[in-house]
């Protein structure tokens, strides 16, 4: 178990480093750039765990999708913008906690049953198939819940950019 | 399955490598080689000659290629972010290549035998996005920002039907493993997957031709409206690195179609029956037949199909393809599940 | 089978060799072209393309705001594709609703879909 | 939109596709220029040159000056002497800049005597803008090397408008005369 434990120190270690180089590089693509290799090392991380199929999904939706999105979303800005930016916490308001905190509600209230019996836990954690029937059979609600949490941003997209745009041409 | 079983670790190690430098070999010539037969069929399918000069029939036109980038000189504009301008060509070569160890060339030939093979794929393929994106952005020049803009987001809308039309085939398998695909489908009720998922098959292929930035897709180097895209403020070597990385996701692109669609390294059991000396050909010659006959195909396209618009490639994509490829998945599924 | 606690992923370690292999063969070219390559610069030579006038400003400018939505759409059907793959994996042994959920669950996110369409979010000259 | 249901069967598409395919096995069209070579017409204009006259061992040129006038780039430049005696005049210079020529025949047509050609040599190139600068002798030169290539014993060129020359041998403009209606009353 030697190689696991020196495979594993090298990883967190370089884990630390990029953590430490979001904080010391000031061009925000350098930034981004340190934060793509901490999900990628996340990815490596779940690996270990003998979870290759989340350490796959997190390679494809973190780094593949949602890091484009945010990275798309600098783009926005033109660079002076960036820099002059300044974090206001006054601005943040308990409301926005309500819909997170009901987030988390409905998470805990799907969750409330445990595992299955007839689910070994060996299985449950490294086997797909298995992932995917208990997800699927057992914990259908969750998905159902997914597809509305997934729909909602595509509407809230076109309000969002319909308001851009009128105030763009006023 | 793991390493370090049967044999010590690093003998494994040692024939890992070899496998990978036999697949490197085969196809870094196979991708040399793919730019010369590309110039000369283009040139022929349009009543010319193509290269000529260098060798006999200018069959070492890729040598001389390969020299002169190696000997020109390497440009980095005074603006651009260099460490990213020069780690961007790298990124999309090596994604490119890592691609190749999770699929097999032969029953028993895989460099890299896990589970994953097509989420693999795809998680590379995303990560090879932002050597595009990297690239147009760090080159400090207004086509390229553009290039490296249109590109990652016209791969990124591709990548959805494509991988739903890959569902598809993952549903029929039941497996993410290539080699369990071709087993499945070969014994299959038509033998290959194009016949009930002649669709997804369709759009399987155009979405291929979008993420290689392949014509009639290839808006990132759209000559006529953006120099050259991503690729504007590149020379020597590490242009020749980009084009080395497009050449090498058009083979990857080749395999997985001939893998998922047209069962790999085997015929289908109709054909074999009807034929039995095809048998005696070798698995990897199929394969690499199949293969060949789809990079004919590529270079086939760009000869004959004007450029699309950007605006009618995204909503083509998002519009037709999606749609289409969601309708395969559903006549996928209702096929299993009736047992059909 | 190996525990969670002691598993090492050594599946994996072939395509981390193919990774550095390819990595070093596109450093290996890069390092021999600089040893042989001229190194000629001036400050035209430096300077980006711009059709050959002088370059006005830097390239780095507020980009039109349609490339985001294609992002927050891939980011949606990203993670309904990797949900559509573990059903596709474990699909012998759903039950009916494990099948049916799947089927609604793509309906839901096809009316959020089709929404957006044709509202002409995904046209790329309608103005909203 | 409504579009012709065949539109679904692809068939442009796949005519497009049969149509580079078919061209694939033609014979290309491309004259690979050091080794082959284009047959040269014998009205084609290329390379100045001023007739050497075999029996005088001179240029033919009266100094008429009409080509000078009728070039539309300007580009000839005559100067001329009169002899005291006969009042003849005799050309001393005679200067073309060949960047500026537009090859367009008009001085081989209008020259009374035939003296001005522009050859069927075609394989010029120089490297600085004096060398495509023509004087007298180098545009006589550049007839002594024209003809020493030149295989037959009579040589006559298609624009030159001289009398005797059959009408076959003109350009077809030449041949065809152009009737042109005038308005009456």
């Amino acid at each position: 178990m030697i190689e696991r434990a020196i495979s594993l120190l090298i990883i967190s270690s370089l884990f630390f480093f990029f953590l430490l180089l979001t904080y010391y590089f000031r061009h925000f693509i350098y930034q981004f750039l340190s934060i793509l290799v901490l999900m990628v090392l996340q990815g490596v991380l779940f690996l270990y765990l003998n979870a290759e199929f989340l350490a796959a999904v997190q390679i494809i939706v973190y780094v593949g999708a949602i890091l484009i999105m945010f990275l798309f979303s600098l783009f926005l800005f033109p660079e002076e913008e960036l820099k002059g930016i300044k974090t206001d916490v006054s601005r943040i308001s308990y409301k926005t906690f309500i819909p997170i905190g009901l987030l988390v509600l409905l998470l805990v209230i799907s969750l409330y049953r445990a595992v299955p019996e007839n689910y070994s836990k060996q299985e449950f954690l490294s086997d797909i198939k298995v992932i995917g029937n208990f997800l699927f059979n057992e914990y259908w609600f969750l998905i159902y819940l997914l597809a509305f949490i997934l729909s909602l941003p595509m509407v809230a997209l076109y309000i969002f950019f319909r308001r851009e745009d009128a105030s763009r041409n006023n | 399955m793991a390493l370090g079983e049967s044999l010590p670790l690093h003998l494994e190690i040692l024939i890992v490598l070899i496998k990978i430098a036999i697949v490197l070999g085969v196809f870094l010539f196979h991708a040399a080689y793919t730019v010369y037969a590309e110039r000369k069929i283009l040139g022929r399918m349009q009543a010319r000659l193509g290269p000529r000069e260098v060798g006999p029939y200018g069959l070492l036109q890729p040598i001389a290629d390969l020299v002169k980038l190696l000997f020109k000189e390497d440009i980095v504009p005074a603006e651009a972010h260099k460490t990213l301008f020069k780690i961007a060509p790298l990124l999309v070569l090596t994604f490119a290549i890592v691609n190749l160890s999770v699929i097999p060339f032969h029953p028993s030939f895989i460099i890299a035998d896990v589970n994953l093979g097509v989420l693999l794929i795809l998680a590379f393929a995303g990560l090879g996005t932002y050597g595009i994106i990297l690239a147009g952005y760090s080159s400090g020049s207004k086509y390229s920002l553009l290039g490296g803009l249109r590109s990652a987001s016209q791969i990124l809308s591709y990548e959805i039907p494509l991988s739903l039309s890959l569902a598809g085939v993952i549903l029929y398998a039941e497996s993410f493993h290539l080699r369990d695909i071709v087993e499945v489908q070969v014994n299959s009720l038509f033998g290959i997957n194009v016949f009930p998922q002649i669709l997804g098959f369709i759009v399987f292929l155009i979405c291929a031709f979008a993420e290689t930035n392949r014509a009639p897709f290839d808006l990132p180097e759209a000559e006529s409206e953006l120099v050259a895209g991503y690729i504007t403020e590149y020379s020597g070597f590490r242009m020749g690195l980009f084009f080395l990385g497009e050449y090498i996701s058009m083979y990857v692109m080749a395999l997985l179609i001939s893998i998922c669609y047209f069962g790999g390294w085997a015929f289908p059991w109709w054909l074999a029956n009807a034929l039995p000396f095809l048998k005696a050909i070798p698995p990897t010659l199929v394969l690499a037949l199949k293969v060949y006959f789809f990079i004919f195909l590529f270079i086939w396209v760009r000869a004959t199909f004007p450029r699309y618009r950007f605006d009618q490639l995204m909503s083509m994509s998002w519009k037709i393809l999606i749609p289409l490829s969601l309708i395969n998945f559903l006549i996928v599924a209702l096929i299993k599940w009736l047992g059909v | 089978m190996v525990g969670p606690d002691s598993y090492v992923p050594s599946a994996y370690l072939p395509v981390l060799i193919m990774l550095i292999v390819a990595l070093l063969f596109g450093l290996g070219g890069l390092i021999f072209g600089a040893l042989v390559r001229p190194k000629a610069y001036y400050s035209l030579k430096l300077l980006p393309y711009e059709c050959g006038n002088e370059p006005s400003g830097l390239p780095w400018q507020r980009i039109t705001i349609r490339y985001f939505p294609i992002a927050i759409l891939f980011a949606v059907f990203d993670v309904e594709i990797g949900l559509l793959y573990i059903w596709c994996v474990g699909f012998s042994q759903l039950s009916v609703i494990g099948f049916w959920i799947m089927i609604v669950f793509l309906l839901i996110i096809l009316i959020g879909f089709v929404y957006d369409m044709k509202r002409g979010l995904l046209d790329w000259q309608r103005v909203l | 939109m409504r579009r012709n249901p065949y539109y679904l069967l692809f068939r442009d598409l796949l005519g497009g596709l049969l149509i580079t395919l078919k061209t694939l096995f033609r014979k290309p069209v491309t004259v690979e220029y050091p080794r082959e070579r284009v047959k040269v017409y014998p009205s084609f204009r290329g390379r100045h040159a001023l007739v050497r006259d075999p029996e005088t061992g001179d240029a033919r040129c009266v100094a008429c000056l009409k080509c000078v006038q009728v070039c539309p780039s300007r580009c000839i430049d005559v100067k001329y002497e009169i002899d005291e005696k006969t009042g003849a005049r005799i050309m001393t210079q005679y200067n073309i800049e060949a960047l500026r020529c537009i090859y367009c025949g008009y001085c081989e047509e209008v020259c009374p005597v035939g003296a001005i050609v522009l050859t069927e040599y075609f394989e010029y190139s120089v490297r600085t803008r004096e060398e495509a600068f023509f004087d007298k002798e180098k545009l006589l030169k550049n007839w002594d090397e024209f003809i020493a290539k030149y295989t037959e014993k009579v040589y006559t060129n298609k624009f030159w408008n001289l009398k005797g020359i059959p009408d076959v041998l003109k350009p077809a403009p030449k041949r065809k005369q152009l009737e042109v209606p005038v308005k009456r009353g």
